[in-house]
């Protein structure tokens, strides 16, 4: 294994991934964007701002809760939450998204554009980009749009504008492709604050130390409280970034393992899942070379997965990396799984995990029992990076568990 | 990779890396006539493969007058982040009606044979998956000239350079107005063929106006890489642009003003009908001469 | 004024309100209550295990976060939020569930019941008896389990039973009806886990004291950081539960004033609200003596409140205390001034806040806009109980300000 | 207010707080016949005000044979945290056809004058905000026995124990299975008139049987405080159980059996049907009688 705390290079490669696949005319702010990147990361007020933003906003330092009733169908696993749903917009998005808006202000950038899928970036953009004063525009995949109407409308209530694209498959990736059209066009006045470790160089690396609070804190608070480093960290993956936020502290503790989740839809097999590093091949894709799903001739293939969130056809870089390197492991888990884990935490703990977040879940549980097998001696600490809260999925898992909202009972009707 | 941020571009394997290339002595060519080459964008396999096919030759010879110089043939993509509403149109539809990278040989062989030079636009992914040395020897042996990149920029072009040179295609990388000086001396070394100026900060598209960011970003080209034929296009969409763009520009490049007359005949129900699209290839043909 | 701290007396009376007006077939069960609830909270393992669970599962402490868009728009006023939002389930309410939970637990009751409005309650507690493997019954109006389908799912997600009641105007002050009739028949194995600091003693006493922790939090992070006690806290009152959590600490601070803001729905000439105090009148309702929406005969009337959870037509027994004592003042807020407050801390500072505490919000910008009339040379410190997120809101605050979820613009259409 | 914590209830001023009242003495009266006193409720105001008092009348006299000896007047009342569905249909019904506090006078005096005791059932804010020695006065004036409260216990009855004396009104609060002996014994010494005994632990409604708890109940009250006359109600359903619980109570109490005969005609469209009504209290006024 190489040196991973090198990486990336200075072009932004992780190996031969990432990279920088983009027009020329957004070189000049990428380029801005790397440096200013590090200086701000270097400036004590910068850091001590974000800090300050982190705490007395979102709300952070999140906990790490220990679910005993969800372990116990877990094998001999102990399992623990690192708990990002509680940060203030209800998911780790918030914590990159802080971190950009601040550096758009220094860069003197007073306007944000961003992609959105089911919304949650988007919602996390236009808060922040309220927070600072930002002008701020969301685009959003018109079947996104469609579905997701209630997450347009709390875009706009927090004063974003919102753009359906209709342009290829309507959904996430197109939002994003619609994204750099428009910042090629703005990039004078404009950040692109892109919501996750894709895309191209430095917006994956700096995506992560946005997100290394997750891993920063969680390292800590279990040291603290077991006394012990965790046998495995484990997130879904969708873009990557809360994945990437749990691993960072811990990729240079060689006996911890990284486990990273993808979507699998309806299972490998059948091609609708979103898989792109268990499923996919190595290609290039918003700017970035990573895992792909793509056809024959290299067209992006669509993603499917009950969760918006992980329902993307690329992977940020440095998983690529770290799956192909071997350091890290990565696993699907099909939407029914996650479903299940969805509502085994609820029942059992009382935390009902954004979609995304169930995947994780469902990961840690099916890694639990297989350790109970393999291993039984081992009583694992495996902690979880809770991403989300399920709020928004309230309605996807009703469709799924087929509920409708109707009682159990009515009493005092005459 | 190539290092881009010295001003001294790295120098690709026994490559010659400034040399005109055969598109850049179509430009020459034209320049001995006193006047800007003309380029022509259009997607294959929009409406169909071999309407697209007819077009590329209408584009090339609309009646009786003159053509295009070049055919940029467009390889339609998924994920077209530099490409404003009327390409993805065409693009998307010809997807959608199952245009495979393959076309685009098919294509070059079409121009080719109409008298043109044909390059090809393309997104990185579908050479990347094609496999950058099969495509760059399967393109030449069709008789292509080279390639435009737009989302490969000489910093990840290794690959790329090694495969053009081995099979003799230009390199059309992209400049735009926020390059730094440093980068476009290292693009223009970079380049084989011409440099393709971006004039406007922004997605492809006709425009009312053109950029008054074009004179300038091709004066700063002709100032830092004097040698350097230089290509605009991003806005160009009738003959007195043409001519304007003529005027300071080696070749003048023209895109969605071409799809659009084919947009309009599919939505008229006569796909096939190319009669707009030679109008318009008549006017700009006719614009870069008036100059 | 009397001596606050020695209330209430040990019938649960404040003055003149409060009190036990039950069955006497309830009488054991509060008895019980009252007893076991002053040996939990003299048993440290009990308040350890209920700070582990604050801290560890709900993210206690909640920060304090300074509003200085928002302040600007509110006279010289400083605006701080004690950030209720950010708790697990999304509003103070956990706090007082957990509590009590735990408490059913150390009773030896199986089995939870509670009534809920919005479903806020509801939620909360059907988590905590996930939590700690605790049956439960939910009691909800059925005109809001009509609409509020999705709560009524996600209660049934966490695996609690959901009763429709029909009985009266189908509400919440209904659904209490139901649940203290469950109570009669069940209170063996059963605990009515109320939601407020109304009902018969011990709750009102019992749920302030469970809510404490958001002054006694609160009062040294203002102090910490501003080194002062605030010129007042204030907060929104439905039951009144928030808002006693928020005063608590601060009850024996005679410089710090106390603000309630009440529900005026259309306002109160209109007859179409939800101010007991201020627009309400003596009477008895749901075990207590306090102040009541009531007609002439002292039958209850309907409130009405664009909030849900302040849809309630009475208030706890102390804040009747407070109000009539002059410690603390209370003063009604329409639903467009708490609607425009939504807005106003939405789009100046990305808080969505509930409704409830949109309240609070319109109350403190009206104060610091009176403050700077009367008293222009103070700048006053003004801490508000932000109880809740907005996000179980977001319908009702699009159908008020005119919204559907259209995206402002699509492009990449053909 | 009354402290019922401690074993020996408070002395309510100038009160003989055992006594047997107006409402006792009818007890008695029955007990002298070998027999319990039957006591039914009726809501005033269901179907109608004028109705609900012709319901009352049939209820003292349901044809040749005897009626109740008394009748527990039920005032509607919006939060009927002690009432099952029937009554709190009968109830809601009422308000929306404009049932008033008032009407219950009216009610009082045709029951007086039907020659059974008249007793009040209400919650306690309708007497709270009637003003409660207001109430008081103006009951007893009508010719009232007194009151049954049920969400007032003696705790928070201070003000009702001045009022019932002041007006000679007898006091009847509720005891439940899980009262414990302290305040079986400070509820029984606060009534005046008799106890009520909740036989179930659960609101009122008719059940199929009735509650194996109200014998021990009654047992425990018979022990704690000998001298107290008892009345059992809460799922009392027909003659049969009336004689069952007639056996071992004082006073057997109807709610719900009642009202449903009523409820029936309502949805037979007839609501001043009272046929119903009078063949369920023949049959609990044989059943009193059986023993
Ligand atoms: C709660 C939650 N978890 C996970 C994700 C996936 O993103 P990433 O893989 O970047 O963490 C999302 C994206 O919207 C999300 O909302
Ligand atoms: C967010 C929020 N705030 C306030 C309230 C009102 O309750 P209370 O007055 O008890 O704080 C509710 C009740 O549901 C609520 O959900």
């Amino acid at each position: 294994m190489n040196e991973p705390t090198t990486l990336p290079d200075k072009g932004g490669h992780y190996g031969i991934f990432g990279g920088q696949y983009v027009p020329e005319a957004l070189n000049a702010a990428l380029t801005q964007l790397d440096r200013e990147f590090d200086l701000a990361m270097a400036d004590p007020a910068f850091v001590a701002e974000l800090n300050r933003l982190r705490v007395e906003y979102s709300g952070r330092p999140t906990p790490i809760t220990e679910l005993p009733r969800l372990s116990a169908l877990a094998g001999n696993a102990r399992i623990v939450v690192k708990r990002e749903d509680l940060n203030h917009t209800g998911s780790h998005k918030i914590n990159n998204v802080l971190g950009q808006a601040l550096l758009s202000k220094r860069m003197g950038k007073s306007r944000v554009i961003a992609e959105t899928g089911a919304g949650q970036h988007g919602v996390a953009t236009a808060t922040a980009a309220a927070l600072l004063g930002l002008e701020c525009r969301v685009y959003m995949g018109k079947v996104d749009t469609d579905r997701q109407a209630l997450n347009v409308a709390r875009m706009q209530l927090l004063g974003a504008e919102v753009i359906a694209v209709e342009s290829g498959s309507a959904t996430l990736k197109d939002s994003m492709n619609e994204a750099m059209r428009d910042w090629v066009a703005s990039v004078d006045d404009t950040h692109y604050l892109i919501g996750t470790v894709a895309g191209p160089h430095p917006f994956p690396r700096m995506v992560k130390e946005f997100q290394r609070v997750i891993s920063t804190e969680a390292r800590a608070q279990l040291l603290e409280r077991y006394g012990e480093l965790p046998y495995a960290v484990a997130a879904c993956v969708g873009g990557g970034s809360n994945a990437m936020g749990m691993f960072a502290d811990f990729i240079d503790d060689p006996e911890v393992k990284l486990y990273g989740f993808e979507a699998e839809g309806d299972g490998i097999p059948t091609g609708r899942h979103a898989a792109s590093i268990t499923g996919g091949s190595i290609g290039v894709l918003h700017g970035m070379r990573t895992y792909v799903l793509q056809d024959e001739d290299g067209q992006t293939v669509e993603s499917h997965s009950i969760s918006a969130g992980l329902d993307y056809p690329g992977v940020g870089p440095e998983h690529a990396w770290l799956a192909a390197s071997g350091r890290g492991t990565y696993e699907p888990v099909t939407d029914a799984e996650a479903m299940e884990a969805f509502k085994l935490i609820t029942q059992t703990e009382g935390i009902m995990p954004a979609i995304e977040s169930a995947h994780g879940i469902a990961g840690a549980i099916r890694l639990g029992r297989r350790l109970a097998e393999e291993q039984p001696d081992l009583s694992p600490l495996i902690c979880v990076c809770l991403s989300g809260r399920g709020d928004k999925d309230v309605a996807s898992a009703l469709k799924w568990f087929d509920l409708d909202g109707t009682p159990d009972e009515t009493v005092g009707g005459f | 990779m190539t290092d881009m941020r010295a001003a001294e571009p790295v120098k690709a394997p026994g490559a010659q890396l400034a040399g005109a290339g055969i598109s850049g002595r179509r430009i020459l060519a034209a320049k001995a006539e006193g006047r800007a080459a003309l380029v022509g964008y259009l997607p294959v396999g929009y409406p169909d493969v071999d309407t697209s096919l007819d077009a590329m030759r209408a584009l090339c010879r609309p009646g009786d007058g003159p053509g295009v110089d070049m055919v940029e043939i467009g390889l339609p993509y998924s994920d077209p982040i530099l490409d404003g509403p009327v390409i993805q149109r065409a693009g998307t539809t010809a997807l959608k009606r199952g245009v495979r990278t393959r076309d685009v040989l098919r294509a070059v062989e079409a121009v080719a044979e109409a008298g043109a030079t044909p390059l090809c636009m393309t997104y990185w992914n579908l050479v990347d998956r094609y496999g950058v040395d099969a495509f760059a020897r399967d393109f030449a042996q069709a008789g292509g000239a080279g390639l435009i990149t737009p989302d490969l920029t000489p910093d990840e072009a290794e690959e790329w350079m090694v495969a053009s040179e081995e099979h003799g295609l230009d390199r059309i990388f992209l400049v735009s107005p926020s390059s730094t000086e440093e980068r476009i001396i290292a693009t223009a070394r970079a380049c084989r063929g011409w440099v393709y100026a971006t004039a406007v900060m922004g997605v492809t598209g006709a425009r009312q106006r053109t950029s008054s960011q074009a004179p300038q970003l091709v004066a700063r080209l002709r100032e830092l890489a004097p040698d350097t034929l230089v290509g605009v296009g991003l806005g160009v969409s009738n003959g007195a642009q043409a001519a304007e763009v003529g005027s300071f520009a080696d070749a003048v490049i023209v895109g969605s003003a071409l799809i659009k007359p084919m947009l309009a005949a599919e939505d008229a129900g006569t796909p096939a009908d190319l009669s707009g699209l030679r109008a318009v290839v008549a006017d700009l043909a006719a614009g870069v001469r008036s100059a």
